[in-house]
């Protein structure tokens, strides 16, 4: 596969871009792989990407049963950080951040990794609290995150509100400027282009519907709706679909699926320099490099696979958003739609081994697995090849929510995204 | 258009929580004086005495501020024998009183109800925004909220501002 | 915003009178401390996540109170139908071969 | 001015003037004219920039469909900037200020044009493959520069100063477009008993019988006939009509959400009126009769200005009398745009040409085009567009069986009208999930499978033509009224001069392809062409979805209206595949951008959402209090006196209250009243405490878990009698204990005589802590004793506080001697106003939570939600003892016993003395082994409160210690930023251990 650079872009350019090769081929499906991976999602194609490049295993399909990044990974606010609490989190998503730092030159593909700056905005003494432990704890784990004013925070982001007489005022903000946002399609291209570059098939639009297993309990392979795959390891990558698929290995898990919604404004010249987040009010936001203000709103109560959503949670969304950039109230929402999240009990995702021999499972990040994508595919693909966890992901094991060792971020108060 | 909707604050009145389950109904009733409904959103009025039956085994109990220990009395009394919770809420909550042809219309700038399934007479627990709130219908085109007193300057302004916008005519 | 028929009021209201409840028919053990852990913890945290027919239950908390049951799609996220507490699941047949169909988006 | 105004032509009202500005320069249109409209007549076509190319723009469409003609408008003198404003839907008003967008230094001359020229350059997905290296100048300066090149318009910089409304609206039948097929469904259903809503985006209704006005209907002219129908309409009693009202997304069970524009079109704004309202419509059937959108032609060029859909041309000249030009060339693939043509023509717009690609055309079109003096080039297809601000000419050619003969010849003209079929809107139906299915026959695709009680009328469901739109409506109505159990009997419509057209669908026109031909646009705003698509293709995107997100196409703020069909052909060909095996995109609302402030609603500033006050709050507010906001609850923080800081104020605070009395509002806490002949059973199976064996009148500390063993909540509890409990809970709590214990109530335990009422606001609740409490209360206690024998702690009592009915609860939160005293909420301040006055005689204080906080720390009380975080378990915190340890079962016991919560390494509740007595630790602070700071460190807990004691005279703090409670005695370190302080572990109760002034 050739290089991507200014000079073949301007070589292709001159040419009229007559030589394109595709980015990754319309795999056939084979009837055989050493690991089938269910789910093309960042992770997924990661985690193919990663086996083959540190571990060698690159007779590897990724099926997926829509097109490639087209579920979370595709629908989701981009937002990137790894100020987490814990320090099992901290360390998990944190490795994700250096990761992603050098991934567009690791994949020869511009995913926009963009070093903005989080910021979480604290409203009342509770988030000041809240957010000075993430920071002291952040500070002990290597992880940047400061404590800003309400004037820093500010100067920061322009529009934002400080006004002391809001109904929730700004008190302050836990700023990380390593965090950001990155270019959500180009991270599942770039995966995809970089595993296919090394052997790895891509198959999409053929649902998985059952994983198989032999007589000794382990898994033989996968039905899918081409046929039956033969593969001595099947990891499951496939959020928003995981209870399904898993339940035919027999294995159930402590998920359930929510609807997730985001929109986007219409494009406007920049005006909101880094991510902007307020868990107190709900809102979260963000200006993509195109312009729009990418805005991420709530899960809906009930369990869905509808990829809908109500309109009370966006109405609640904007409401909230006004409040916080009050001169945002007349810009216009473009679209919005919605992802499903599987959520854990603890809102911390299962990233490991399971009870059945060579089924890997990586699942229920919830709002918030975008940010974890080259860290969690890293971890999950040294799982696979070695049949062991990575130490960074030896904690988020299923058994957990049977000893009573939960992760739990959001009992912590940290926020969801 | 002309807007003649009026928003009026109430007086307290007496108010009770009173709870029971189906086969104590009728001796809470004999102790009241007042057959409690026995459908949900009706209401029943007897000596001064107001049920409204909000949940398969709720009522409030509306009275004169003054009746409130001789209920607390006539309901001891069976307590007995129709075990039941009666608990004073008198002070709980406030009262606004909506009135007008366009009563209905203003309400639902924020309750989701179809007020039009609410016949005159009944009333419901509902949500107004993010308030719960009692929703009786005094006549076709005058309702009353009994709101939680802390809530109630929310509920109070939220109408006002439709209020300014009826009357505004867009 | 859905429409959920509440049996207790025997209405058919916005779903902002309501709050979503979990799943449903996953009875508390009846001595909890006899049980081993991995069934605890099924108690506590497996759940079947339906992609298709989901018993739920709810709460009509901005209206009568009470926890009811039903059953909904949850791909067309459309009720079957709602019932009161302590009744079985009815037994409403939903078309087979749902598992491949469901998988398949 | 208005050269371009056609006498007699129009609805717009040319009695009246209206003046308004584009760009600085004062233009005049009349009452009824969009700027669009306005600008055209005054022979402005040049309206905008593109997206990437900053290509000039012009409108190429007279409605919500609008790529190209986006402004910024404001009201004169008050700001209200909004960017990206289409210009074909903003009708001016007096004073209206526009301003074109993406250009500089002027929309005439623009640098950024620069980009049009390097556009091989920026060919599809160009930005994923470049700008990597050298990798630090992605944050410094390429993605500075690609940022500030990006995005439209400039988002507004002032607080918008303007309200918006919103309403829930129940109806048994809504209509959503008012064009022929709307319009007669309405007319039915006004004659059955339903309830009708007809809503549609425009100004007025008619649809397009705006345009397409040259019918006869009954008989009658067809303006005059729709005059006669919006009267009908207005006056009938159950319809409802919404104008400027855009259907915007179709939710679950028929809920329409409709966003109505109410002022933006007005010189003069109402007293009070919003700006916008959100209609959340409620309906039991409804009608789509959103009708078609008229699709472009994919050739070179056909992005200049001046190059418009005919059905726009149309537009301008029917229903705004304005021509969009002198000499008006015409493409097409479909019928429709030769009677367009015929209208322009005969308004005196030169019609130099129709170029048709189709080899055949009716005998009725050639023949309206001869008598009209109309050249007529069939199987003919144009190469490009000449003219870079204004179209200035076409090149055309043959057809030839696909490819570009060689024989091209030029014909000069101002504009160019474009055809290329019509696309059915079915964007609403799309949101319900409802199927679509493609038409092979028309190259449409139809509505399919349904999934809400909906019907398709008119144009929506491919047909063409008025009479057919009338007929649909009609019979729609029927439809949905049936189903209503409703009928009606309706009036037939009978058109006359009806132009129902045919057509054929083109990808891209056989004369635009090749390499060095001009571009051929697909998506205007985003300035996708068709080779972009081609090329996505070719590099690997073989889904719709990708071609999509890769070249952006569909994804600008018309969201493909115009876009979709033809890039999805091209797609499709260039893939080999059949249309509907690539199929379209997802529809998402809403369906025209729609602002955040109508979403918003009511929800702003105060209204945004509820605080909740007490009723002695007042007091505080007069008695200048600072405020938190704790939950829902704005609660008094301190009292600062005159200089005072929030330290000093707390001191005092502190201090009044040990040495003498202090007063507190408690009303916040949550409580609720548990009731019934096993309400003691059913607080035994809820807390972990044991409650058969508390006596009426006395109370006790409960603590409550989740199922999963972790502590939920906490707070006093009084046996008021037998059968009566008076639970308090945290004030964050209240709502989420009540709905817990409800929960467990009704579906674990319902045949449990016991019942909860929530009293959280049935009291107010001032606790007197300090050796003179008994002192500040007695005076107004006649009826009870309130002597430490008569009254000990823990106990409580019904009695009259002041003449007010009370329950009073010793207890204390601060460990001195304290009463809690609840009465009816209304007397709270009255009561408060009587205590406080009483109270200067012992020099009562009036202390806020923040010294709440400290005095309860200093007694070692934990705060849920501050000691713990939903990972702490009784034994974690140090309160076992609140454990019943002889019950079967309470919630959550089970889950104690589970190997991790038993395990030694579990973080434990200490007390914290620093060695430098003067060291406040920051609250979050993390915890080491000492000596152990090197970072990544390995923390053992943190600091969970911490405070200057005055009691002490030294610091405190209470923490979370992995191990902590075999510390006791030992020393950690806390590194913080350049110091690292020491601290000596202690037990969590820092003042009075004995408890002895509890007992005073
Ligand atoms: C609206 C929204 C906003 C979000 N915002 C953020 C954010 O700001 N930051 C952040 O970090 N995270 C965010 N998230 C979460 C984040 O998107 C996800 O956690 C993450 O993208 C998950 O990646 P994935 O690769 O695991 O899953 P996905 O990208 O969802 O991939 C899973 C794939 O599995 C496939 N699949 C499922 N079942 C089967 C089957 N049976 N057979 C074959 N294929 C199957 C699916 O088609 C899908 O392509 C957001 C999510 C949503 C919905
Ligand atoms: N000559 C031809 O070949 C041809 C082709 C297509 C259509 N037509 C004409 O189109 C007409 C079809 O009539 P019709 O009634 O189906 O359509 P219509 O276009 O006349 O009316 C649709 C109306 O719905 C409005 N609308 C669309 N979406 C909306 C939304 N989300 N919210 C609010 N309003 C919305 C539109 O602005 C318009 O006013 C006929 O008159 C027919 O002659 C003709
Ligand atoms: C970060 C981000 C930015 C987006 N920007 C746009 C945009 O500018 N225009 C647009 O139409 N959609 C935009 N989308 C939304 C997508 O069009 C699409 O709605 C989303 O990926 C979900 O897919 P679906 O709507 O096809 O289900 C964006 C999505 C994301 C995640
Ligand atoms: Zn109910």
């Amino acid at each position: 596969m050739s290089r991507f650079s200014a000079l073949s872009l301007l070589r292709g350019a001159i040419s009229g871009h007559k030589n394109v090769e595709p980015q990754w081929p319309n795999s056939e499906l084979k009837s055989e792989y050493d690991v089938v991976i269910i789910g093309a999602g960042g992770h997924g194609l990661g985690a193919a990407y990663y086996l083959a490049k540190e571990h060698g295993v690159t007779n590897t399909a990724v099926i997926d049963k829509g097109w490639l990044g087209g579920g979370n990974t595709g629908r989701n606010t981009t937002i990137i950080r790894s100020n987490y609490l814990y320090d099992e989190s901290a360390r998990l998503y944190d490795h994700a951040v250096d990761l992603w730092d050098g991934l567009s030159q690791e994949l020869n593909y511009n995913v926009m990794f963009s070093q903005r700056g989080v910021m979480m905005l604290a409203h009342n003494v509770h988030d000041v609290q809240s957010f000075k432990r993430h920071i002291h704890s952040n500070r002990l784990n290597g992880v940047d995150n400061v404590w800003l004013s309400p004037e820093q925070a500010k100067a920061k982001c322009p529009p934002l509100n400080i006004s002391s007489t809001a109904r929730y005022p700004v008190m302050g903000a836990a700023f990380q400027q390593r965090a950001g946002t990155a270019r959500h399609d180009a991270v599942a291209w770039g995966y995809a282009r970089a595993a296919a570059a090394r052997g790895v098939d891509i198959v999409q639009n053929c649902p998985v519907v059952r994983i198989s297993r032999g007589a000794d309990g382990a898994v033989n392979g996968v039905e899918t709706a081409r046929g039956f795959v033969k593969a001595k390891k099947v990891a499951v990558s496939a959020a928003g679909g995981t209870s399904v698929i898993m339940d035919t290995a027999g294995v159930r898990l402590p998920l359930e699926s929510y609807p997730l919604q985001a929109l986007v404004s219409e494009p406007v010249k920049p005006v909101c320099p880094g991510v902007v987040m307020s868990n107190t009010v709900h809102a979260y936001i963000s200006q993509s490099d195109k312009g729009e203000l990418v805005i991420g709103s709530g899960t809906d109560q009930y369990v869905s696979y509808s990829q809908r959503g109500g309109l009370p949670l966006i109405e609640h969304t904007l409401a909230a958003i006004c409040e916080v950039f009050p001169s945002f109230r007349r810009m216009r929402m473009l679209r919005k739609w919605g992802g499903v999240v599987d959520v854990t009990p603890d809102r911390s995702p299962i990233l490991g081994k399971t009870p059945v021999g060579g089924l890997y499972l990586n699942c229920g990040w919830g709002t918030g697995g975008f940010k974890a994508t080259p860290g969690s595919a890293h971890v999950f693909a040294h799982t696979i090849a070695k049949d062991e966890p990575h130490p960074i992901n030896a904690p988020f094991t299923l058994s957990r929510f049977e000893t009573g060792r939960l992760i739990d971020e959001a009992a912590a108060a940290a926020v969801a995204h | 258009m002309n807007n003649n909707t009026s928003l009026e604050s109430l007086p307290a009145t007496g108010r009770f929580s009173l709870r029971c389950k189906e086969q104590n109904i009728a001796v809470l009733s004999r102790a009241l004086g007042l057959a409690l409904p026995t459908k949900i959103s009706l209401q029943v009025a007897a000596n001064g005495r107001t049920a409204l039956m909000l949940g398969p085994d709720e009522w409030v109990l509306s009275c004169e501020c003054d009746d409130r220990p001789a209920i607390k009395e006539a309901l001891a009394k069976v307590c007995e024998s129709a075990p039941h919770s009666l608990t004073d809420i008198s002070s709980r909550e406030r009262s606004i009183r909506v009135k007008g042809r366009e009563a209905a219309a203003l309400l639902n700038t924020s309750c989701p109800r179809n007020l039009a399934e609410l016949p005159s007479g009944r009333g419901v627990r509902t949500i107004f925004d993010s308030v719960q709130v009692i929703l009786t219908r005094e006549e076709t085109d005058q309702y009353r909220l009994d709101i939680w007193c802390s809530f109630f300057p929310h509920v109070h302004a939220l109408l006002s501002a439709a209020n300014a916008e009826f009357k505004s005519g867009v | 915003m859905l429409l959920i028929r509440c049996p207790y009021c025997a209405e058919t209201l916005p779903e902002l009178e309501f709050e979503y409840s979990g799943e449903a028919h996953i009875a508390r053990p009846q001595n909890p401390s006899d049980e081993p852990d991995d069934q605890w913890k099924d108690y506590l945290f497996i759940r079947s996540n339906v992609r298709g027919e989901h018993a739920e239950q709810w709460r009509h908390t901005h209206g009568c109170g009470r926890y009811f049951n039903a059953l909904r799609n949850t791909v067309s996220d459309k009720f079957i139908t709602t019932y009161p507490m302590g009744e079985t699941r009815p037994d409403i047949n939903c078309a087979g071969e749902e598992k491949n169909e469901q998988l398949a988006r | 001015m208005n050269n371009w105004r056609v006498k007699g032509k129009g609805r717009i009202n040319t009695n009246k003037t209206v003046s308004f500005t584009f760009d600085g320069t004062a233009y005049k249109g009349y009452e009824g004219d969009t700027v669009a409209s306005a600008l055209l007549a005054n022979g402005v076509h040049l309206m905008g920039r593109s997206f990437k190319y900053h290509r000039p723009r012009g409108p190429v469409t007279a409605g919500s469909e609008e790529p190209n003609a986006l402004i910024g408008t404001s009201r004169a003198g008050q700001g209200q900037f909004e960017p990206n404003t289409k210009a074909t839907t903003q009708e001016i008003y007096q004073g209206l200020i526009t301003t074109s967008q993406n250009k500089w230094p002027s929309l005439n001359f623009d640098i950024g044009e620069i980009n049009d020229r390097l556009y091989r350059l920026f060919a599809a997905g160009f930005y994923y493959k470049t700008f990597m290296w050298p990798k630090s100048f992605w944050d410094k300066l390429y993605e500075p520069v690609i940022r500030a090149t990006a995005g439209l318009g400039k988002a507004p910089s002032h607080d918008d100063p303007d309200t918006y409304a919103s309403r829930y609206l129940h109806t048994d039948l809504l209509i959503v477009g008012a064009g022929p097929a709307g319009l007669a469904a309405a007319l039915t259903a006004m004659k059955s008993g339903a309830d009708v809503v007809l809503v549609d985006e425009n100004p007025e209704l008619g649809g397009s019988l705006l345009f397409e006005n040259a019918t006869t209907l009954n008989d009658q002219a067809c303006d005059e006939w729709l005059a006669k129908a919006v009267a009908e309409l207005a006056a009938a009693p159950n319809v409802r009509v919404l104008t400027r009202a855009t259907a915007i997304g179709y939710y679950h069970e028929n809920m329409v959400g409709v966003a109505e524009k109410l002022t933006d079109h007005l010189t003069r704004v109402p007293d009070g009126a919003p700006r916008e309202r959100m209609w959340r419509i409620r309906a039991k059937e409804v009608i789509l009769a959103q009708g078609a959108i008229e699709r472009p032609l994919v050739f070179g060029n056909n992005d200049r200005p001046g190059v418009l859909m005919a059905s726009a041309a149309q537009t301008y000249l029917n229903r705004f009398g304005v021509k969009v030009g002198d000499c008006a060339a015409v493409v097409t693939t479909h019928d429709s745009a030769w009677f367009a043509a015929f209208d322009l023509a005969d308004a005196g717009v030169k019609i130099p040409v129709i170029v048709d690609l189709r080899q055949d055309a009716s005998q009725d079109l050639q023949r309206g085009a001869a008598e009209r003096g109309i050249a007529v080039r069939l199987g003919h297809t144009v190469a490009t567009v000449k003219g870079r601000k204004r179209a200035s000419g076409i090149t055309i050619c043959e057809v030839n069986a696909g490819s570009q003969s060689d024989a091209v010849s030029s014909i000069a003209c101002d504009t160019v009208l474009m055809s290329g079929g019509w696309t059915p809107s079915l964007h609403l139906f799309s949101h319900t999930k409802g199927s679509l299915i493609w038409d092979e026959e028309n190259e449409v695709f139809l509505p399919g499978e349904k999934t809400e009680r909906c019907h398709i009328a008119g144009a929506g469901r491919g047909l063409w033509g008025q009479q057919q739109a009338f007929d649909d409506g009609k019979h729609a109505a029927l439809e949905a009224l049936s189903a209503l159990g409703q009928s009606a009997t309706p009036n037939a419509v009978n058109v006359r001069g009806d132009r129902t057209g045919t057509g054929v669908v083109m990808e891209e026109l056989p004369g635009a392809g090749g390499g060095s031909a001009p571009r051929a646009f697909v998506d205007f705003q985003n300035d996708v062409c068709a080779k972009d698509i081609r090329l996505a293709v070719r590099e690997g995107m073989r889904s719709i979805e990708h071609v999509k997100r890769f070249t952006t196409t569909g994804m600008a703020t018309d969201q493909g209206k115009l876009s979709n069909m033809n890039g999805l052909k091209i797609a499709a060909k260039q893939l080999e595949c059949p249309v509907p095996a690539v199929g379209l995109t997802t529809f998402r609302p809403p369906y025209t951008p729609t602002t955040f402030g109508s979403f918003a609603g009511y929800h702003k500033g105060e209204l945004f959402e509820v605080t909740r006050k007490t009723n002695i709050d007042s007091w505080a507010e007069e008695n200048a209090a600072v405020f938190e906001s704790v939950s829902l609850w704005r609660r008094a923080r301190y009292f600062p006196k005159v200089g005072e800081d929030m330290d000093a104020a707390v001191l005092r605070e502190c201090r009044q209250t040990r040495a003498s009395v202090g007063m507190f509002d408690a009303s916040t806490l949550g409580k609720i009243e548990v009731v019934g002949p096993d309400a003691a059973e059913f607080m035994n199976r809820i807390y972990t405490n044991p409650w058969s064996k508390l006596a009426p009148g006395r109370c006790r500390y409960g603590l409550m878990l989740g199922e999963d063993g972790f502590i939920r909540d906490d707070g006093v509890i009084g046996r008021i009698s037998q059968d009566r409990f008076h639970v308090t809970t945290t004030t964050g709590g209240a709502a989420r204990v009540l709905t817990m214990m409800e929960h467990f109530l009704q579906t674990e335990w319902p045949e449990l005589d016991v019942w909860l009422t929530s009293t959280t606001e049935q009291w107010s609740t001032i606790a007197l802590n300090g050796p003179n409490a008994r002192k500040v209360l007695e005076p107004f206690v006649t009826d009870a004793d309130l002597s430490a024998e008569a009254f000990p702690h823990m106990a409580l009592k019904e009695c009259l506080v002041a003449g007010f009915e009370a329950r009073v609860f010793r207890v204390s939160f601060t460990g001195e001697l304290g009463f809690e005293v609840n009465v009816p909420a209304e007397h709270g301040r009255a009561l408060w106003e009587l205590l406080h006055e009483e109270g200067q005689k012992h020099g009562l204080c009036v202390y806020g939570t923040e010294a709440m906080h400290v005095m309860r720390a200093e007694k070692g009380y934990i705060i849920v939600g501050q000691e713990t975080d939903g990972t702490v378990t009784p034994a974690d915190a140090g309160l076992t003892w609140a454990i019943g340890k002889k019950k079967p079962d309470f919630v959550g016991k089970r889950s104690l016993s589970r190997p991790d919560m038993l395990q030694a390494d579990r973080k434990q509740l200490i007390g914290l003395l620093t060695e430098d007595p003067n060291t406040v630790l920051e609250e979050g602070a993390q915890i080491v082994e000492v000596g152990d700071t090197a970072i990544p460190a390995k923390m053992l807990g943190h600091v969970t409160s911490s405070y200057w004691s005055s009691a002490l005279n030294r610091s405190i703090a209470l923490a979370l210690v992995e191990g902590g409670h075999h510390r006791d005695g030992g020393a950690v370190d806390i590194p913080m930023p350049g110091k690292t302080h020491r601290a000596n572990v202690t037990g969590t109760v820092f003042y009075d251990p004995e408890g002895e002034r509890l007992n005073m």
